[in-house]
């Protein structure tokens, strides 16, 4: 059912009655052409594209709980694509290119709002690797403008500038970054996908792969077997559980990253903004609320839950940064888990199991790239060719030598 | 105004009046009152304006899952958004704001939303909005956000200060009920070692709001003695005003004490507030229960409010919302609210009790059978419309309503490990799970044990099974008679009939017909029905509100209430200030500051600093009449390669390796050989992480055949540390080697320049002979200077002059320096800083952390050769994959700008001179760049593609990012001596 | 005799000293210290020469030992620190090297730390805002590293009203602002 | 999280730095014909389980010990704690 002004406002005098299902609840069919492990905004994603932009049949969305119930229910909601490296920046600037146009695509307001996003530098060095990023990024086509600190002052007169103990020296800054409103992605791919036929199967867990001479033949789920031409995950966190079906190790680990939100509050924050001293970004809802994070808690674990010493980690670095947040309230915080591979940077490609694909690996980078995610593994299941804004995501790089490490830090997940 | 709705009786001082303005207006309560009851007192209803319609709003309950009666609290800097009136205790002055109105509370404009209730249903932003694209950021969400939100911040600084603390007990109970206290007894007085923690300022919790006694004496009485006797126990500490706000993994508990919130201001030198984290053995959750309400038309008016809150008021603050009121219940609970306010001389109405059965109540009408259908009055309540048993409509004038629709034990903590509550259906309500966190248990009315006998009773006896587990002798005392009415409810959520919104979550405006409709359109889950609805997502997190939608939920989905199950209870319990959870960690003091030994001199001369990780070091030194930092760090440049200059270099990590192992150790960690370096002697470390890539470089000195000392980065020194015992614990446990740090013990400083020998011969003592004869270039021995003080002399250069490096004990280290400068004053010694360092550094060619960025590997730095094939070392087998072997690798070269004057920028990338200016045409980077007053001219260094092959090669540097686009020629990287002949002078 | 004056970790060339209610605060720099590790099998003749040096046997783990001018206490698996009066033994590695040949590890560790004293029955209520340690309970004599205002610090019980932390030298100031915060706050 | 340490009893996991899987202990022999392979694997394939995992802890505001310790991922739980050092020794790493 299409989503209109005048559908809005005879809706409204007439009770609501007239509003149909988001998308239905079909019962499994024997078998699919496509059969996509994971409801969360990457899945949706790649299901719609594939049945929307490749004219695919067949096509299941299998989620073990409810859909949008992993990271993409559970994130901070930036998007952005500041990013310095070849493997990356052509990809992030796709999937924000996307953003710009999905309410339109999808009929679907999901309050994509390019507020702009600011990363803050304290010293020469970050200031020569923010250039370098900055320089990067208009090379490749995207946006990039780098702030002086009167510039920060005049739009956050509130940053510490007298008193910190790692003085602000400048920013980098993308004003087409910015924020979208996180559950309605998953919804309005969900819905999308829905109408081009897709059957999205929720509470349907699988539980094993059929696997004959070296090919993929269909999924066990705890709603019965499902025959399939092709398998792909698409389950973040859960991966190597996933992936384990197949006896194929990741150069993944699993680790949980925590995100608060405060009470609401009138507006305090026009964009997205991230510390260059600590581990603090913070931006502020629509509702009010200030949605902020930090670094991960840093150990493995599957238990969506973190621990305390992070979260003061975060509030120490949001003090330090903005002095006025002292009486704010923490309201609720909560932690997801992340698929940190050992360069930071995703994975999506075929494996050596004919038919079975693998989409994860995006450490806690992967809302941003939700749209391009869905468009290239789209992309790369239909056709059997990685996407050309994809090409470096692959399984084999660390092989080869050819990791793409944004940080710097190696084969640490933890680190990156 | 009078306090006209002040009752006789109640927990509250007369003897003293408070002074206190809400929205400008001047209002007298006592000490004892919260805010909202010393409103209540004076008549005052209408405390807020919801969050989505601006609907009117008074108080709901009596603590702090008040959704309603929120205020900006205090003003100017201490201005707190958002503060429950129901758990603010009032103080002499106490400023209090409404909020989320305007221009004022009684006449709110935005109360217009209200009228646009149809279209501002559940999930409708997300079917509008979006006709024209570019109007969302432009018209739409700015109207959106500045109509949301509730209270404001001041945005200027916190002016409090808060602590952070550590607390250890075998007990920690949560909750000072009968329950708690009971069990606080019972383990005090067993001799455990006991915290009971409360977020109340009054410990008793629910004795202090009822009118039952203990044994012989009134509940409030017996807690106050009990709090008393625990009071007098120096096993037991007792912490009211403390919200334990979350259970973590293996017994810690976050708390949050609230130390000057009840005063105007905090004492000179106190916190605020203190957040204790507090290492339990065991802990008892005592939180009791919170009372839910009952959906029905038009249920949100001021003067609606929960039957036990309402009780509460009366009895313990002595207010009433009104001087008539009347109950609606589905259980027995609420016929005690009618009891407690006849009591109080209040007139009650009726009693309105849905069960057809209801029990009958003394001096008072009882209608049952009958259910609340609507209510009326502005601002406020006037009327209830009810539907009797016989089916006739009848209206009952009241100013107050107290609504009960059966208590929910308080499960919150024992959920914050993903714990799952169960259903009890004999209280027709969620108990804790059997997947508690490790070592909680529950007890009184947190457990479903609601009589007060119950509470006394569940709380010594589990204190008393949780001392046997801890091997501790339990106290058997007897147990106080208390009484034991059953729970007699009946299971109902909402009056189905009825014309007006019914509403489920005050704050967030969330009716049951929002829940309706998220079903309709299969937002059916809990979890997207309170993200479609946002439901439960306010400042009370659903604390009297999630229940009942789930309850909707169930029956709209034919499912019983546990089948639809609940959303996942997350810390903290109620909302924490930044500020609690930052600490002292702020400002200046946000990390420590790390001071190098001659800071203080450093400082004496006008030392401009900058920041190195925690330390803080000398950037550059100004002059009198220098006005430009250039002028400066050219000086110091030209001073040091003119004659000599000092700088301190002490940051530097420096970490001590011997053992018989020590040379074998560092032939493993360093990628170069490291067994055959002759004692006092110096050479470069290359350190490859085992992916191959560079983790860092230093030199390193051998002092003996037993003893090494390595020197790090200043970045690294803390990571290469831990790597290296890693490598001795986990890799060679075998290998006879022991380190230790001694970075701070030396002050280290850099003597650099022609004449940095002539200096050092003059402090260092005439015994030791450091000509370059006897002390060659990267030569290192123990010496002693000015008379007898042991150092280290190292003849190591990082500026590529003749210099050493000398290390003294670091409380001689501000000595020698001052000796340095007056010793040198001859040849006009200077002193340098990190500025003319890097300078310095980057004439060399030497990598440093931009060149060291975590993606080098050390062909890039055209050191593959350094690395050894002839020895197993960490990092060289994986330095060989292909990837990182290419052709095309990129290699470290310098950059000269065909204009002298054109400055290189770091950062900018390099582009063939044809051809388009283009990522996919990337042929590398500028890591680091500087004016070299040596060559006059800006230089830069940094890696190009295939750079060892390109020498002479023009290319165009470009920087879009600063608008910069010159034309630089490939040179090598070493533009100053690149025969090194100076340091070998 | 060399001719250097020596500067304390605060600055000064005399200890600082905070009073407090119930609480005294003082730096003290009159202490030498060193590292000691036992070689990889040599634990026995390291354990020997020290016995002689301390007049007791090396702490065990988390403990303290020594009466006479030098003490020890344990920082790690087969590592120890010892102290002993500046004045006196500002030589104390050499000492230490010297009675352990080549069997164990001596490292000088004199001026890597600061050390401010902690005396009086305030101490609890102060260390409880500072650090993880349980310090009501700890034994006495007793050592343990834990974290103090971000900084990795050794604390030693003295005796009973009386600890010692021990951190970094170069951020002495921090250290101190950090304990002096928590007495106005505590006490 | 408390970690009970071998010698020094339970210790907040606050105080230590975690690296990762224990079987980084076994690093592979240099020498073996398809030694690139080998530490392909051993440096970046994990097995990353929902349940019981062996991995490395550093305790760096401590005694400085490597601890491996053994903690299901699901639950957090610490079921043993050992030395490294006995760890690596036991499974035959020496010089």
């Amino acid at each position: 059912m299409k989503y209109s002004g005048l559908r809005v406002i005879k809706e409204a005098l007439t009770g609501h009655r007239g509003w149909g299902p988001a998308w239905r609840d079909p019962e499994p069919q024997k078998s699919y052409d496509y059969v996509i492990i994971g409801g969360g905004g990457h899945g949706l994603a790649t299901a719609y594209y594939l049945a929307k932009h490749f004219g695919k049949k067949r096509i299941a969305v299998l989620e073990k709980g409810w859909i949008g119930g992993g990271n993409v229910g559970r994130n901070t909601t930036i998007i952005r694509s500041n990013y310095l490296l070849d493997g990356n920046e052509p990809f992030y600037e796709y999937s924000l290119k996307l953003w710009e146009g999905l309410e339109q695509e999808l009929n679907y307001n999901a309050m994509v709002s390019q507020r702009g996003i600011l990363n803050l530098y304290h010293s020469d060095g970050q200031r020569d690797a923010f250039v370098r990023r900055g320089n990067a990024m208009i090379l490749n086509g995207a946006d990039a403008e780098l702030l002086d600190v009167d510039q920060i002052r005049a739009r956050y007169p509130f940053l510490d500038f007298e008193n910190a103990r790692f003085p602000i020296k400048g920013g980098l800054a993308q004003h087409r970054g910015g924020t979208v409103r996180h559950d309605a992605v998953a919804w309005g791919y969900a819905r999308g996908a829905d109408s081009h036929g897709v059957d999205i199967l929720q509470n349907c867990e699988v539980t094993g792969l059929r696997i004959e001479a070296g090919a993929i033949r269909g999924v066990e789920t705890s709603r019965g077997y499902i025959g399939a031409g092709k398998v792909a995950s698409c389950v973040a966190g859960s991966s190597s559980r996933v992936m384990a079906l197949a006896d194929i190790r990741l150069p993944i680990e699993s680790h949980v990253l925590q995100a608060f939100v405060s009470e609401g509050l009138k507006p305090v924050l026009p964009g997205v903004i991230t510390f260059g001293a600590g581990h603090f970004y913070c931006s502020q809802s629509d509702k009010g609320g200030l949605v902020f994070g930090g670094d991960i808690d840093g150990y493995n674990s599957y238990a969506q839950r973190g621990n305390l010493p992070t979260v003061e980690d975060v509030c120490e670095s949001g003090m330090a940064l903005i002095p006025a947040l002292g009486r704010a309230r923490l309201l609720r915080m909560w932690g997801g888990v992340m698929d940190m591979s050992m360069d930071g940077s995703p994975i999506i490609d075929r494996t050596h199991i004919d038919g079975l694909y693998f989409n994860g690996g995006w450490c806690y980078g992967g809302f941003k790239a939700t749209p391009a995610s869905g468009m290239c593994y789209a992309h790369l299941l239909a056709t059997d060719t990685p996407h050309e804004t994809a090409t470096a995501y692959r399984l084999d790089r660390f092989r080869r030598g050819r990791m793409i490490d944004e940080k710097g830090v190696g084969a640490q997940p933890n680190l990156h | 105004m009078s306090q006209k709705n002040r009752l006789p009786g109640g927990q509250i001082d007369r003897s003293q009046n408070l002074d206190f303005t809400f929205d400008g207006k001047r209002f007298t309560g006592h000490p004892g009152d919260t805010l909202a009851s010393a409103l209540m007192a004076n008549g005052v209803r209408l405390m807020g304006r919801s969050f989505k319609y601006h609907r009117p709003r008074g108080v709901l309950t009596s603590g702090s899952e008040e959704p309603n009666a929120l205020v900006e609290l205090r003003s100017g800097a201490r201005q707190e958004p958002n503060t429950r009136a129901t758990t603010a205790e009032l103080f002499d002055g106490l400023e209090a704001r409404s909020q989320n109105r305007w221009p004022s509370l009684t006449f709110d404009a935005m109360a217009v939303n209200d009228r646009f209730s149809n279209f501002l249903t559940a999930g409708f932003y997300y079917k509008t909005f979006m006709w024209p694209a570019a109007f969302w950021e432009k018209l739409y969400e700015p109207i959106i956000r500045k109509a949301a939100g509730l209270g404001s911040l001041s945005l200027e600084e916190d002016p409090d200060s808060y602590d952070k603390g550590y607390l250890h007990c075998d007990l920690l109970i949560v909750g000072a009920g009968p329950a708690g206290l009971s069990a606080a007894l019972t383990a005090g007085r067993s001799g455990a070692r006991v915290i009971l923690a409360d977020e109340d300022f009054a410990m008793g919790g629910r004795l202090n709001a009822e009118t039952f006694a203990i044994d012989d004496t009134a509940g409030a009485e017996w807690a106050a003695a009990a709090v008393a006797e625990l009071h007098g126990m120096n096993n037991v500490r007792l912490m009211p005003r403390t919200t334990v706000i979350g259970g973590f993994d293996h017994g810690i508990y976050g708390a949050v004490e609230r130390v000057s919130d009840h005063l105007p201001t905090p004492a000179p030198g106190k916190s605020r507030q203190i957040l204790w984290r507090v290492y339990t053995r065991r802990a008892l959750l005592c939180a009791g229960a919170i009372e839910r309400p009952i959906a029905f038309a038009n249920n949100d008016r001021p003067g609606i409010l929960l039957a036990g809150a309402m009780r509460a008021y009366a009895n313990r603050w002595a207010a009433t919302p009104a001087q008539k009121v009347a109950v609606f219940t589905n259980n027995d609970d609420g016929h005690r609210t009618a009891r407690d306010l006849m009591a109080k001389g209040v007139r009650v109405a009726a009693v309105i009790d849905v069960r057809p059965d209801a029990p009958r109540i003394a001096d008072c009408e009882l209608l049952a059978g009958a259910q609340v259908i609507d209510t009326s009055g502005r601002l406020g309540l006037s009327f209830v419309k009810l539907r009797q048993a016989d089916g006739s409509e009848r209206i009952i004038e009241c100013g107050a309503l107290g609504v009960s629709g059966g208590w929910n034990p308080n499960v919150h903590l024992t959920c914050h490990q993903r714990g799952r509550p169960a259903w009890n259906p004999a209280i027709s309500a969620f108990v804790p799970g059997t997947d508690l966190p490790q070592g909680q248990s529950v007890a009184g009315a947190a457990a479903g044990a609601f009589s007060t006998h119950a509470a006394l009773r569940s709380g010594a006896e589990q204190a008393a099974a949780i001392l046997g587990d801890l091997g501790i002798k339990p106290d058997k005392a007897r147990l106080p008679r208390a009484e034991d009415a059953p729970v007699n409810i009946q299971p109902f959520w909402h009056v189905t009939e009825g014309r007006g919104r019914a509403w489920l979550d005050q704050q967030n405006d969330v009716t049951v017909k929002d829940v309706k409709l998220a079903h309709q359109e299969n937002f059916r889950s809990v979890e997207h029905l309170k993200r479609y609805t946002t439901l439960g997502m306010a400042t009370d997190q659903g604390k009297t509100s999630n229940m009942g939608g789930l309850a909707i939920m169930a029956e709209l989905a034919g499912k019983s209430i546990p089948g639809v199950g609940t959303t996942i209870f997350r810390p903290p319990y109620t909302p924490v200030a930044m500020g609690t959870l930052g600490g002292r960690a702020r400002g200046a003091h946000f990390h420590p500051v790390r001071e190098t030994p001659s800071h203080i001199w450093a400082r004496e001369q006008g030392a401009v600093f900058v920041e190195a990780g925690n330390w803080l070091r000398a950037q550059w030194f100004p002059r009198p009449g220098e006005t430009h930092w250039r002028q400066s760090v050219d000086r110091e440049v030209r001073a040091v390669r003119g004659s000599v200059g000092v700088c301190d270099v002490t940051t530097l990590g420096k970490i001590d390796v011997q053992g018989t192992d020590a040379a074998a150790f560092l032939n493993k960690v360093y990628a170069n050989g490291f067994a055959k370096l002759a004692v006092g002697k110096t050479r470069y470390g290359l350190m490859l992480r085992e992916d191959g890539i560079v983790m860092d470089d230093g030199t390193t000195a051998r002092l003996a055949e037993d003893h090494f000392v390595m020197t790090t980065t200043t970045a690294n020194a803390v990571p290469v540390y831990r790597h290296l015992e890693f490598v001795r614990q986990c890799l060679f446990p075998d290998m006879d080697v022991q380190l230790i740090s001694t970075t701070e013990a030396w002050a280290q400083y850099a003597v650099a320049g022609p004449n940095a020998r002539k200096l050092l011969q003059k402090i260092v003592d005439p015994g030791f002979d450091i000509s370059n004869e006897a002390f060659p270039f990267m030569a290192c021995g123990a010496v002693t200077i000015c008379g007898g003080l042991r150092a280290r002399l190292f003849r190591i250069s990082f500026s590529g002059e003749l210099a050493y490096e000398i290390a003294v004990p670091t409380r001689y280290g501000d000595a020698l320096i001052r000796r340095l400068m007056a010793a040198g004053e001859e040849f006009d010694v200077t002193p340098y800083g990190t500025e003319a360092l890097g300078v310095m550094r980057i004439e060399k060619g030497h990598a440093a952390g931009n060149e060291l960025n975590g993606t080098t590997t050390a062909l890039n730095l055209r050191m593959g050769r350094m690395v050894s094939k002839k020895k197993d070392a960490i990092g060289s087998t994986l330095s060989e994959r292909a990837g990182l072997n290419t052709p095309d690798a990129l290699a470290l070269v310098g950059f000269l700008p065909k204009l002298p004057e054109e400055k290189v920028t770091a950062g900018g990338h390099l582009m063939n001179r044809e051809g388009p200016l283009d990522a996919k045409h990337d042929q590398g980077y500028v890591t680091s760049a500087c004016y070299s007053p040596i060559l006059n001219s800006h230089i830069g260094i940094g890696y190009l593609k295939s750079g060892s092959e390109r020498m002479g090669e023009r290319l165009r540097l470009v920087s879009p990012l600063t608008g910069q686009n010159i034309e630089v020629e490939v040179v090598s990287a070493h533009f100053v001596d690149p025969e090194g002949d100076r340091l070998r002078a | 005799m060399h001719d250097l004056t020596a500067t304390t970790a605060l600055g000064g060339t005399t200890a600082e000293v905070r009073d407090f209610e119930g609480l005294r605060i003082s730096e003290c720099p009159d202490w030498a210290l060193a590292s000691l590790a036992s070689r990889l099998g040599r634990e026995d003749e390291v354990a020997a020469a020290a016995q002689a040096l301390l007049g007791a046997a090396l702490p065990g783990v988390g403990a303290c030992a020594g009466d006479g001018p030098v003490t020890a206490f344990w920082i790690g698996p087969e590592q120890w620190m010892l102290e002993a009066p500046h004045g006196s033994h500002e030589d104390l590695a050499a000492r230490i090297k010297a009675a352990m040949g080549d069997a164990g590890s001596v490292t000088e560790q004199t001026d890597g730390w600061v050390r401010f004293d902690l005396e009086g029955a305030g101490c609890h209520q102060v260390l409880e805002l500072m650090c993880n340690a349980d310090t009501r309970r700890m034994d006495s004599p007793a050592a343990t590293r834990t974290a103090i205002a971000h900084q990795s610090c050794f604390l030693i019980r003295r005796a009973d009203g009386h600890f010692s932390v021990i951190g970094p030298r170069s951020s002495a100031q921090s250290l101190h602002h950090g304990l002096i915060e928590a007495a106005y706050s505590a006490l | 999280m408390m970690i009970d340490h071998p010698l020094l009893g339970p210790r907040d996991a606050q105080e230590f730095t975690y690296l990762g899987d224990a079987s980084l202990i076994d690093r592979p022999d240099w020498q073996a014909e398809d030694a690139v392979d080998q530490f392909h694997d051993y440096l970046y394939l994990r097995d990353n389980p929902a349940g019981e995992h062996r991995e490395l802890w550093f305790h760096e505001v401590g005694d400085r010990s490597w601890l491996v310790v053994t903690r299901n991922t699901l639950t957090h739980q610490i079921t043993s704690v050992e030395l490294a050092r006995d760890v690596a020794r036991s499974r035959g790493r020496s010089k």
